[in-house]
């Protein structure tokens, strides 16, 4: 009974842990543009962490060592750090949207300026790192994301033409007025948010947080194969949302706010009230993800004790790390510069940068010598092949496609 | 990606560097400052429809509000910052500028009246926003 | 001396022809004994080929399960593989290896374990 | 010859050092080699662990930055990276364990001093995890 309790909390706290501030945006702003003429892309970018995040879970609870461990010992210690310069500085840039992302949430609550909010925000989030359990706090936030379902709810009481929505999603057409290169661009920013490698970083060094065994290979399972693909409903959610209620009107979200309206329109000030904490608890949960994969990221490739499962001041150069990087992404916010920009430009180069991540887990999930019997299936590595060349083809197109569509204008 | 921001970077670039090459440049330009301002519009009419059905609270309007005035008055500032490269391009421009002050103006309209929590009154002063934002998008989809 | 003073160095014979670089070193553990450990690691010999990239992704050697795309690129990037018994090798320079004999007489590395 | 056969950059650069107690103690960012008095190959004698030996493996000029300031960072009586020597080795699998706690290390040092002047000094450094 226990059992099945932690199982299912893992479940709806991976559903809840899915979005963040780069789904919630990517979503959004394809669903004003392009209507569900993307949403495969998100099926593609869910499938795919799926098959990564299992295999770098396996590798991290069989082993004990989780991702950026493999990337340093199998890519050995240059590469690897140059590897680490572009994952860092991607997962800094997710960390300073999500910080800005919560402070939005709140003004859209308050209606006060998201800047003052900032330096509040900055602190809570590493206080909560300093003080709170991991698993409480992975859980508290997972659970409350769930409150994104509203939007979902909210197109299920609309009662869209569901047929045409899934028509217009299964037989993709670029519509009028729009180039190719710019729907191929914001399918690959679709991706990056789907995949960003963060998420695997986070979700290996969860699993040694957690003292993962062999006996918990099984949960591992099933919060990524369950737990994943609802989240990835939730971004759909959003995506219809917009399909249906800013594409026809010509708006295209920049703001958080305007991402809220079809969940309001539809549900009141209950769902919106809803909709805020979900939006809250999304990017808040995501702002601690990347706030403790920069500490993961550094301290897994020079070797230094990480993790909240031994005392602060037994791990001080990762709490180092975690402490310099919120500051910093505070400081990159209260520049100003508009979090949904760095949001936008955060996934753009996670989905540059995919292969880096992924390339090594596949790898060392078929090496004996670290996963004994559990090496990957042939379904996994037929699959893993396929997504390591799909990820080769879009990490080369990314930027001539962003130069060439003047980042999809 | 944003519409808006890249428009204004573009837009800023444009200025920086003096007169625009072509005139063609100058109008696939206006078109897309009119895409954004009716997207503000739009955005600002959704919320004063929210508000006339009671389903948002005061605050998140207000911020609605006021990111839709931003929004349209930035766009409309880079804009003007554009020196038009021939007679063609000044006859476009004096048309946008009329459809862009019209909007602007009621767009602050409604975010002074939010700020004052007479969400009451949004409906009628947003009664010029349906014709505008029409014509916005008429303009856009001329000269995208 | 450091096991970075080995990888990465050109091999070349006694009539001065490149045999390749170092990809890795192997060691037996049939040397002195140290403490716990038992017997120490003994340097066996260099694992030499031309192409670099990649070396460390263990396709070379050992018994990697796939992916095949993976397999098939890293098998096709080291057919060339050799292997330099340390008792030929003559001296350890900066950069460079001297070994004797010639490099065309080297025999490919087996698997190690 | 019948010892256990391993690669050296394959099996054993750049894994995870782990001390008695499972903590992360550094990577093996290098090996020392020996060639023993009464001739013979080389024999590894320690790992090489921290800046001073990463420094080499990067090379260039990140690698010469990297060994300028770890020479600095230590006590200065030597340049020479920190060393673990194989006696304290117990296995060798997906990381390298340990027999001796991480404070008797030499590879501890930057920790200790993050832990003394930074980290050590904010309130419940030192509290337990769970």
């Amino acid at each position: 009974m226990k059992r099945l309790f932690s199982i299912a909390l893992g479940i709806l706290t991976a559903i809840g842990g899915f979005v963040d501030i780069g789904d919630i945006v990517a979503n959004a702003e394809t669903g004003a543009r392009f209507g569900m003429s993307l949403a495969w892309v998100v099926i593609v970018g869910v499938v795919g962490i799926c098959l990564f995040a299992e295999m770098a879970g396996r590798v991290a609870t069989v082993s004990g060592r989780a991702v950026f461990d493999l990337v340093r010992e199998r890519l050995g210690a240059r590469v690897a750090l140059v590897n680490l310069v572009a994952s860092f500085f991607i997962t800094f840039l997710t960390l300073a949207a999500e910080i800005g992302g919560v402070a939005l949430a709140i003004e859209l609550a308050t209606s006060v300026n998201y800047l003052l909010w900032v330096p509040i925000v900055a602190f809570l989030v590493w206080l909560v790192i300093w003080r709170v359990k991991f698993g409480l706090m992975e859980n508290a936030f997972g659970l409350l994301g769930l409150a994104l379902v509203v939007a979902a709810v909210a197109l299920w009481r609309l009662g869209p033409d569901w047929g045409g929505l899934l028509h217009a999603a299964t037989h993709p057409v670029v519509p009028q007025g729009e180039g190719h290169p710019t729907w191929w661009f914001f399918g690959i920013a679709l991706l990056g948010a789907a995949m960003t490698p963060y998420e695997v970083f986070f979700f290996s060094s969860g699993a040694v947080e957690e003292g993962w065994s062999r006996a918990d290979l099984i949960t591992n399972r099933l919060n990524v194969y369950i737990g994943f693909p609802l989240g990835g409903l939730l971004s759909l959610a959003l995506m219809a949302g917009a399909t249906l209620f800013l594409e026809p009107r010509g708006i295209e979200p920049g703001h958080l706010s305007q991402v809220a309206l079809p969940t309001l329109l539809v549900l009141g000030k209950l769902g919106l009230a809803v909709l805020l904490v979900g939006f809250f608890a999304a990017t808040f949960g995501a702002a601690l993800e990347t706030g403790l994969s920069c500490g993961y990221s550094i301290a897994q490739y020079f070797g230094f004790q990480w993790g909240k499962f031994v005392r602060p001041a037994d791990a001080p150069r990762f709490h180092l790390i975690v402490l310099l990087s919120i500051l910093a992404g505070a400081g990159l916010v209260l520049t100003t510069i508009d979090p949904v920009t760095v949001t936008e430009y955060s996934i753009v180069l996670s989905a540059a940068a995919l292969p880096l991540t992924y390339f090594p887990i596949l790898v060392v999930a078929n090496d004996p010598d670290y996963m004994g019997d559990k090496v990957n299936s042939r379904l996994t590595n037929a699959l893993g092949s396929v997504y390591l060349l799909l990820l080769l083809v879009v990490a080369v197109a990314t930027i001539p496609l962003m130069i060439l569509t003047k980042a999809g204008s | 990606m944003r519409r808006s921001w890249v428009v204004a970077v573009v837009l800023l670039a444009g200025a920086c560097t003096g007169p625009v090459r072509s005139s063609s440049v100058y109008e696939s330009k206006a078109g897309q400052t009119a895409e954004v301002v009716a997207s503000a519009v739009q955005t600002a009419l959704l919320a004063v429809d929210a508000a006339e059905h009671d389903q948002a609270y005061g605050r998140y309007l207000t911020q609605v509000l006021v990111e839709a005035e931003e929004d349209a008055g930035s766009a409309q500032g880079v804009f003007d910052g554009i020196q038009p490269p021939d007679d063609r391009a000044d006859e476009l421009r004096s048309h946008l500028d009329d459809l862009l002050t019209e909007a602007t103006g009621a767009l602050t309209e409604l975010r002074i009246a939010a700020r004052r929590g007479r969400f009451a009154e949004l409906p009628e002063l947003a009664r010029p926003l349906p014709e505008v934002g029409r014509r916005l998008g008429d303009f856009a989809e001329a000269h995208g | 001396m450091r096991l970075s003073d080995l990888l990465g160095a050109d091999v070349v014979d006694e009539a001065g022809n490149s045999a390749g670089h170092v990809h890795d070193v192997r060691l037996v553990q049939d040397g002195p004994l140290v403490g716990a450990f038992g017997a120490s690691l003994r340097v066996d010999g260099l694992i030499v080929g031309r192409r670099s990239i990649g070396a460390r992704l263990g396709y070379e050697r050992g018994q990697m399960r796939g992916p095949l795309p993976v397999k098939l690129v890293t098998g096709w990037l080291y057919h060339d593989g050799r292997y330099v018994a340390w008792d030929r090798v003559r001296a350890v320079e900066e950069d460079r290896i001297l070994i004797s004999g010639s490099a065309d007489d080297l025999p490919q590395p087996g698997p190690s374990s | 010859m019948s010892g256990r056969v391993l690669e050296a950059g394959l099996h054993l650069l750049d894994r995870q050092l782990i001390d008695v107690d499972g903590r992360l103690a550094g990577k093996v960012d290098d090996l020392e080699l020996e060639l023993p008095p009464g001739g013979g190959p080389p024999v590894v004698t320690a790992i090489l662990s921290g800046p001073g030996a990463l420094s080499r493996r990067l090379g260039g000029r990140l690698g010469a930055w990297l060994e300028a300031a770890a020479n600095r960072l230590r006590d200065g009586d030597e340049d020479r990276p920190a060393r673990v020597s194989f006696a304290v080795v117990k296995r060798i699998e997906s990381a390298v364990d340990l027999s001796v706690a991480k404070r008797e290390l030499e590879t501890n040092r930057l920790e200790a001093w993050t832990r003394e002047h930074l980290i050590g000094h904010l309130p419940g450094a030192g509290d337990a995890p769970e």
